[in-house]
């Protein structure tokens, strides 16, 4: 990543207003965006902050679950005493245990560690090949671009959970129910909206005259997407991407729950626990569901709170003007010196 | 009316170039469909018939369904099937498509619009209060709302909700079922037409738990969406304008900012009936609701690949549709878009 | 000195009266004092230009008269309103139904940017169904469509246009549309926010013409917010000049043109191109933050003649005998010398130094 | 021009002063009011769907089968195979609770010699739509079924059957390709339905639902996966006892949605298959009555000879000698399975309890001996294969439960791995597994259709087993319908296959069916040949 070398355009361009300080070309957008989250206040604040924090302790609990699980997620006895199966739950099982007998607050705590991997791997790659086409579409525009965009348009009508279906159950075919697979059947949703988003600044980007500019001085494509249109599309990004792995955590549980997520003898995924726990809830067995549920719905919740106070914050158009109550001082009456007359009142 | 003609010959300009536009994109939904079930592994015989059946038997029979054939001989069968609308036959159970569509799109249909209903009924009148009073108690609790319901997928609210009401299963009770005569292949229209009304009765109480469930899906982005949209149209010059002019602060409200905000919520609530059909699959499936989602769900374990190309194929073109009428009413709300 | 109006703008007296009017935005930073102590009479059918740098207050005041200030906004002073509907009454004091239902019937305002001012999806129909039907309760429709028609063709819109929507009209038709809206309801007292400034040349002067000719056709009085001070020239008979929050210099608009008195107007004039000025002037430095304004006068730290006191005493507003008022120590000094010494010892030394580094500051 | 006329009159509209937001509160009031309508009607419909249980003298059964075919020759599935049963009849049948078949359509059966197979059928039988049922009709559907072949059809079953033929109007005469003591068996299962030459296609699948047969039912109303509605035939002729006059079968997608219907009572009874978890919990429900029966499905632990260490005799044995059938029954299907000790099932003529009889109970003691003896060290690294896609969810359990007991012992270090069933079949055949999980739904009730498929020359199984002596037991057992004979070999087959452990039988399911109070005769229909709707009726 070569910085601002003598021979890039970048010194002579004027520094347009949407676009950030050519050596800030590859930070600029993210300093920006700290700023904007600095100086947020009220609602978006709240939920800003809020869903920092869960997702925080979800990630937490994800990366150190091992320390935090009280057993592994396929953990049926230890001493050799076999796990009560669906055990209500008590001093030894907080959670109780699945059918299984299996501990379930260890496979609450496992099932984050595989959303998170999932959710992190199926965002990495929608981003990197979503920004990238984008980008390459956006700015040489073409027949490359055409194709793309009408693929995407195509992807982009599918009902999305209908397409990871889909996806899920052509990709387990190919390469079993693994956590890269559940990832890719995620991935091929998102692709298209980050697609959209980047394409269309960097279409706009295009045309701005800097860019112009720059070309005309003959810089390389690569040095001004890398410098100035990713610069520009940064900023949409992040709402998409949290907004996204909310989604994900969502999508993966849907294919486990419908039987093409991950395979269940290979790690613990909430989805796969639900739809096992399905008959337990009709046969009044409300643990089994309850908090692999609600772990989920925590854990989705917290990345769409952050989303969401990222879009009020970052989305010129919702930010606003805090209120503040103007409190006028008492009047002080200007004098006046009626010249008319020639003398000075009060 | 000098512009009458003008006017309606733009609309229907309007029209005919989003139809053509439209071409294409279907074209490469086709073949988007068509490959992916390629890649998809496996093949019904193999499904039903592979714990059976040796090796040779298998693939004689194989053989004997035309799945060895050529690709461009299967993809050339399959333009055709769309072509006449039939959209294939499937394999484990030789239904065509096209029924498959006519004898569970209605209860499909149902779901989704009771779910609609639940979500319009909740969501825009929650979220135009939220936009008309911004960060009041009302905005908070409503956006906390829409997010939680947005978070909660489909699968665990309608457990939650079965054990919380009591589970009703299936669009209504067997003998109902048995009892309506079929005309429309709307249950509940059946029922109507047939005037038996403890069946409506019976068949609206098993739609509610389902409606609420998937309706819940996409709730939280209508009260979103009109939210935004209308603290948007609220900051819009022509309020102010207005105000200057004297008008009724409810009625600068009401004319200008509701109405101006209706045009991008009608096209992202358009856009959520794709949510919904895709939440519909799982909602069918919880509540054994005998609609399309629920086919493709078996169609899918048992690789039923022509099944599911078929019924996916008409999940694409329907949402593909539904944009389409989207723009053709946003072109009649906003006069600016035939232009 | 035209003859006209003269008599007539001595004689009545005014039909809006301001007193003191400040208003003040709350923002993180604390208050910004938009207008802070404005004072000036418009009497009946007569046109006062408002003047001065963008981001001196123009529109906040004319806002304000309104009382379309954002919620943020703090209002205080009088504004007295003596025609008949306003029957002397105090704006700023009205409740929002009672100051909403004098908009439109005794204020109109006329908008700076008129294509996003008309509602995209109404026809021109609806928009004046609405203005009527909400100030002239049970209006028989014909007679509201010929009360607007006749307001159109005042503008020179062709009926035939009636039932079409905004975006089928020229920025310029717009702008004709939106003062027809402002006109239909015939209104004492009129704001127009630089109406012209969005516009090309020939349709400014189209609209100046129109504008020009209310006060004939309707003897409405009107406000004219401009940074245009060749509009001024053509069509106001009375200019005031607003610096940071105040006005620095009022009075006719002759007079002041031809011997402009404040220090501020006489840069203001200086830096207009006109074929007597030779190359471009421009007023060194920025307008000042209006959070903290400067000490004393607020166009110290640009003003090419200040005194060492004009940074710490707030210079008295001077009513000159040609009747032009200018809040300027100069002027303040030389009618009344005795007032020198608020300006404490040596404070009449000029203040250049300082200036020299404000301005490098702003540089 | 009609959708301007429509905004045109809006906009009248709008000008009369009745603006957007009043249309729109209208429309959102009424909705609300519809939707609220909706609420009430439902408690209104509450009442009546309680009633659903008896109404109508129907009995409604519930199931998660599904049907692939009306038509008998393209149905090889027990979803449609309860269909078949019900609406068509066959030259034999197996009487309520017996294993040997017996005439049914026929009046009479024999062999003439072991490749001849001869039948008189009963006088004056007719289809449900009046067509007489002749001899003709017969050979006409037999050689349909071979004929079309259809890729999901039965015919693989007829595979011994030469030709048919008709002599006159009541004598049919199977000739056989090679000797086959269970033909008979053959006709009694549905591969044998008959069908009315008039109506069905000589030569291809019959489209729809009009199906016409001379069993005890007509399909009186089907809609696919949702519903098919039986009346009783007037026409039937045959040794089946009807106890109801007219039975629903009522279709799910979901073992939790069947649980709660027949919970709900909108079903009578639930046949096939509820989760162990559900059934664990009707049970407890008052009202509701679980009733077991011995079923047909069993599951094999297979091994193939050709993977290390599966290709030593020593291990399979050991394998063998710790596995605890008990325990996986007890922990995978909270009993709901029965513990298996043979590869022919029990209650099949000819079944002995090799296995036990030759490990006895659960020991590592000897385990560890047996290895010791053929100088393999403990502990044994043995990969096990399973499919989450085609044995239903707790095949994961049974999985782990069999990883879980043979870790336990200490000898065997297990690798589970999960493979989609359609690469499974590719892996297990082409000789990828050391051992795997595999299911199997026999086509008869006959020790024969147990074994053979799975230790005849070419096994359709990666089993990498290959007996002589066994091939020869297997032919000699098809060659006689003498029973002495059989059992003997049967015998001695399964005496082998518990010493060489080539597969090692798990467990073999039962039926359950729930019924709610007030249905009778469940306990007779539920036959572990086939499932008797007609012996359900309700008090």
């Amino acid at each position: 990543m070569a910085q601002t070398t003598p021979t890039a355009p970048v010194g002579e361009t004027p520094a347009g207003p949407p676009l950030p300080a050519p050596r800030s070309a590859r930070f600029g957008g993210l300093r920006r965006i700290w700023a904007a989250i600095r100086e947020a206040r009220g609602v978006p604040r709240f939920m800003l902050w809020t869903g920092a924090v869960i997702s925080a302790l979800f990630v937490i609990l994800a990366l150190f679950g091992p320390l935090i699980a009280p057993y592994g997620f396929d953990t049926y006895q230890s001493g050799g005493t076999r796990f009560p199966k669906q055990g209500a739950p008590d001093g030894d099982h907080w959670f109780g245990t699945t059918v299984q007998s299996l501990d379930v607050l260890s496979r609450t705590v496992y099932g984050a560690r595989t959303a998170l991997e999932v959710m992190v791997l199926a965002v990495v790659f929608s981003l990197v090949i979503g920004v990238l086409l984008g980008l390459l579409s956006g700015y040489f525009g073409g027949w490359l671009d055409r194709i793309l965009v009408l693929v995407m348009d195509a992807l982009f009508a599918f009902p999305y959970l209908l397409l990871a279906i889909v996806a899920g159950f052509v990709f387990a075919g190919i390469a079993g129910g693994s956590i890269i697979t559940a990832a890719l059947s995620i991935t091929v949703v998102y692709i298209p909206q980050y697609f959209r988003v980047v394409r269309a600044s960097a279409l706009s980007a295009r045309e701005a005259t800097f860019v112009e500019a720059a070309r005309a001085m003959g810089a390389k494509p690569s040095v001004v997407i890398r410098k100035y249109l990713f610069g520009n599309v940064i900023q949409s990004v992040p709402v998409i991407t949290t907004m996204n792995a909310a989604d994900a955590i969502a999508t993966l549980a849907g294919l486990g729950f419908l039987g093409l997520g991950i395979q269940p003898t290979d790690a613990a995924e909430w989805g796969y626990d639900l739809s096992r726990a399905i008959d337990d809830v009709n046969a009044g067995m409300w643990w089994t569901c309850l908090y692999p549920g609600l772990a989920m719905i925590i854990a989705i919740l917290g990345f769409t709170l952050l989303g969401e106070g990222l879009n009020d914050v970052l989305n010129p158009t919702m930010r606003r003007r805090r209120i503040s109550k103007v409190l006028l001082p008492a009047h002080t009456r200007r004098r006046t010196v009626d010249a008319t007359e020639g003398t000075a009142a009060e | 009316m000098s512009n009458t003609s003008k006017q309606s010959g733009s609309l229907r300009r309007y029209v005919l170039t989003r139809i053509a536009l439209a071409v294409p994109m279907v074209l490469i939904l086709l073949v988007l469909v068509f490959v992916m079930m390629r890649v998809a592994p496996g093949d019904p015989i193999s499904a039903s018939q592979g714990g059976k059946l040796n090796a040779a038997e298998l693939a004689a029979r194989r053989h004997a369904a035309g799945f060895d054939a050529p690709l461009y001989q299967q993809f050339w069968d399959y333009l055709k099937s769309v072509a006449t609308l039939n959209f294939g036959t499937t394999f484990s159970d030789r239904r065509s498509v096209r029924d498959i569509i006519v004898e569970n799109g209605g209860a499909t249909l149902t779901l989704t619009a009771g779910a609609l209903v639940f979500a319009a009924v909740i969501g825009i009148p929650v979220g135009l209060l939220a936009g008309r009073y911004r960060d009041r108690a009302v905005d908070v609790t409503s956006r906390l709302f829409s997010t939680v319901s947005y978070a909660a997928p489909v699968f665990v609210t309608a457990p939650l909700l079965m054990l919380a009401f009591g589970s009703t299963s299936g669009q209504a009770s067997p003998l109902v079922q048995l009892n309506v005569p079929t005309q429309t292949h709307i249950l509940i229209l059946d029922a109507a037409l047939a005037g038996d009304w403890d069946a409506v009765g019976d068949i609206t109480q098993h739609l509610i738990l389902p409606s609420v469930s998937l309706g819940l899906l996409v709730v939280g982005v209508f009260i979103r969406m009109i939210r935004i949209n209308l603290i948007q149209s609220l900051q819009g010059d022509y309020i102010e304008a207005a105000r200057a002019r004297g008008v009724k602060e409810r009625h600068v409200v009401a004319r200008h900012g509701f109405r101006n905000a209706l045009v991008p919520v009608i096209t992202v609530l358009g856009l959520q009936v794709a949510m919904l059909l895709g939440g519909a699959v799982l909602t069918e499936q919880i509540f054994n609701w005998p609609g399309i989602g629920r086919q493709l769900i078996d169609y899918i374990n048992q690789r039923d690949y022509v099944a599911v190309q078929g019924i996916v194929t008409v999940f694409a073109l329907v949402v593909v549709v539904i944009s389409m009428l989207i723009d053709f009413v946003n072109a009649l709300i906003d006069p600016r878009v035939r232009y | 000195m035209s003859t006209v109006t003269e008599p007539m703008n001595r004689t009545a007296d005014p039909v809006l009266s301001v007193r003191d009017l400040r208003v003040w935005y709350g923002t993180e930073r604390g208050p910004v004092r938009a207008v802070d102590g404005v004072s000036f009479d418009v009497r009946p059918g007569e046109t006062l230009g408002l003047v001065g740098e963008s981001g001196c207050g123009k529109s906040t005041l004319g806002r304000g008269v309104l009382g379309l200030t954002p919620a943020a906004a703090a209002v205080d002073g009088d504004v007295r309103l003596n025609s008949k509907g306003g029957a002397g009454r105090n704006l700023t004091e009205l409740s929002d139904r009672e100051i909403q239902q004098l908009r439109g019937p005794e204020l109109g305002l006329i908008f700076q940017e008129p294509m996003t001012r008309l509602n995209p999806l109404m026809r021109i129909s609806q928009h004046f169904e609405e203005a009527l039907h909400t100030h002239h309760k049970g209006l028989p429709k014909k007679e509201v469509k010929a009360r607007a028609l006749e307001a159109l063709r005042g503008m020179g819109i062709p009926e035939s246009r009636y039932e079409n929507y905004p975006h089928e009209f020229s920025g310029g038709m717009r702008q004709r549309i939106m003062i027809a809206l402002a006109l239909v309801l015939r209104p004492a007292f009129i704001v127009a926010d630089e109406p012209t400034t969005a516009l090309d040349v020939l349709v400014e002067a189209q609209i100046i013409r129109i504008l020009a000719d209310l006060r004939k056709n309707f003897d409405t009085s009107l406000v004219l917010i401009t940074h245009n001070l060749g509009i001024v020239a053509e069509a106001c008979d009375r200019v005031a000049v607003m610096y940071a929050g105040h006005i620095v210099e009022q009075g006719d608009a002759r007079t002041v043109f031809a011997d402009p008195q404040h220090p501020y107007t006489k840069e203001l004039l200086r830096s207009t191109i006109s074929l007597s000025t030779t190359g471009l002037h421009f007023i060194p430095g920025s307008p000042p933050d209006l959070v903290q304004p400067p000490e004393g006068c607020r166009f110290h730290p640009r003003c090419p003649v200040a005194m060492v006191g004009c940074a710490t005493v707030e210079p008295p507003e001077v009513t000159l005998p040609s009747g032009v008022r200018s809040t300027c120590w100069q002027q303040a000094v030389e009618v009344d010398p005795s007032l020198a010494d608020e300006l404490g010892t040596g404070g009449r030394e000029p203040l250049a130094a300082v200036k020299e580094i404000s301005v490098a500051d702003e540089a | 021009m009609s959708l301007l006329v429509n905004a045109e009159s809006n906009d009248r509209h709008l000008s009369k002063g009745i603006h957007w937001m009043s249309r729109n509160k209208r429309v959102v009031a009424a909705a609300a009011v519809a939707f609220l309508a909706v609420g009430a009607s439902a408690c209104g419909g509450k009442k009546d769907n309680s009633s659903a249980g008896g109404g109508k003298g129907a009995v409604i059964v519930g199931t998660i089968d599904s049907v692939s075919s009306l038509d008998p020759a393209g149905a090889y599935d027990y979803g449609s195979w309860e269909v078949i049963d019900s609406v068509y009849q066959k030259v034999m049948h197996f009487p309520t609770g017996g294993t040997t078949p017996e005439p049914d359509a026929a009046k009479s059966c024999a062999f003439t010699d072991p490749k001849t197979y001869a039948c008189t059928l009963q006088p004056g039988l007719v289809f449900s739509n009046g067509d007489k049922l002749t001899a003709a009709s017969v050979k006409f559907s037999f050689d349909r079924m071979v004929g079309i072949a259809a890729p999901n059809g039965p015919s693989s079953l007829l595979g011994s059957l030469e030709s048919t033929e008709a002599k006159g109007t009541d004598q049919v005469v199977f000739h056989l390709k090679q000797a086959d003591s269970t033909f008979p068996s053959v006709l009694a299962t549905d591969a044998g339905a008959i069908v009315d030459e008039k109506t069905f296609p000589k030569d291809k699948l019959l489209d729809g639902s009009k199906i016409v047969g001379s069993g005890p039912y007509t399909l009186d109303k089907y809609t696919a996966k949702q519903q098919a509605s039986f009346l009783a035939s007037k026409t039937y002729k045959g040794p089946a006892k009807l106890n109801n006059g007219q039975f629903v079968l009522q279709y799910f997608s979901e073992a939790s949605a069947l649980k709660q219907a027949v919970k709900d009572g909108t079903v009578n009874a639930a046949f096939r298959t509820l989760s162990p978890t559900d059934t664990a919990d009707l049970k407890k429900t008052s009202g509701i009555q679980v009733l077991d029966g011995t079923g047909t499905e069993k599951r094999y632990l297979v091994f193939d000879a050709k993977v290390k260490p599966a290709d030593q005799k020593a291990v399979r044995q050991a394998v063998a000698q710790v596995i605890d059938r008990e325990g996986i029954a007890k922990d995978a299907y909270d009993g709901t399975v029965a513990p298996l000790y043979s590869m022919v099932g029990n209650g099949i003529q000819g079944h002995t309890e090799a296995f036990k009889d030759k490990y006895g109970t659960p020991d590592k003691a000897k385990a560890a001996a047996i290895l010791k003896a053929a100088g393999i060290t403990a502990p044994v690294d043995l990969a096990y294969a399973w499919t989450p896609s085609h044995y239903g969810a707790a095949a994961a359990d049974e999985a782990t439960a069999i990883k879980r007991q043979l870790e336990a012992t200490g000898l065997f270090k297990v690798k589970l791995s999960s493979t989609e069933w359609q690469q499974y079949q590719k892996d297990e055949k082409s000789d990828t597994y050391a051992s795997y999980m595999i299911g199997w739904f026999p086509d008869l009730p006959d020790a024969d259709n147990d074994v053979s498929p799975f230790l005849s020359k070419q096994p359709f199984l990666g089993t990498g087993y290959d007996n002589k002596q066994v091939q020869d037991l297997l032919v000699k057992e098809q060659g006689t319908d003498d029973p002495k004979v059989r059992d003997q070999a049967f015998a001695d087959i399964q005496k082998i296959v518990a010493d060489d452990a080539p597969i090692i039988p798990l467990w073999q399911g039962k039926q359950t069916v729930v019924i709610r109070d007030g249905v009778t005769g469940a306990d007779k229909a539920l036959d572990p040949t086939m499932f008797r709707f007609y012996e359900l009726g309700t008090k």
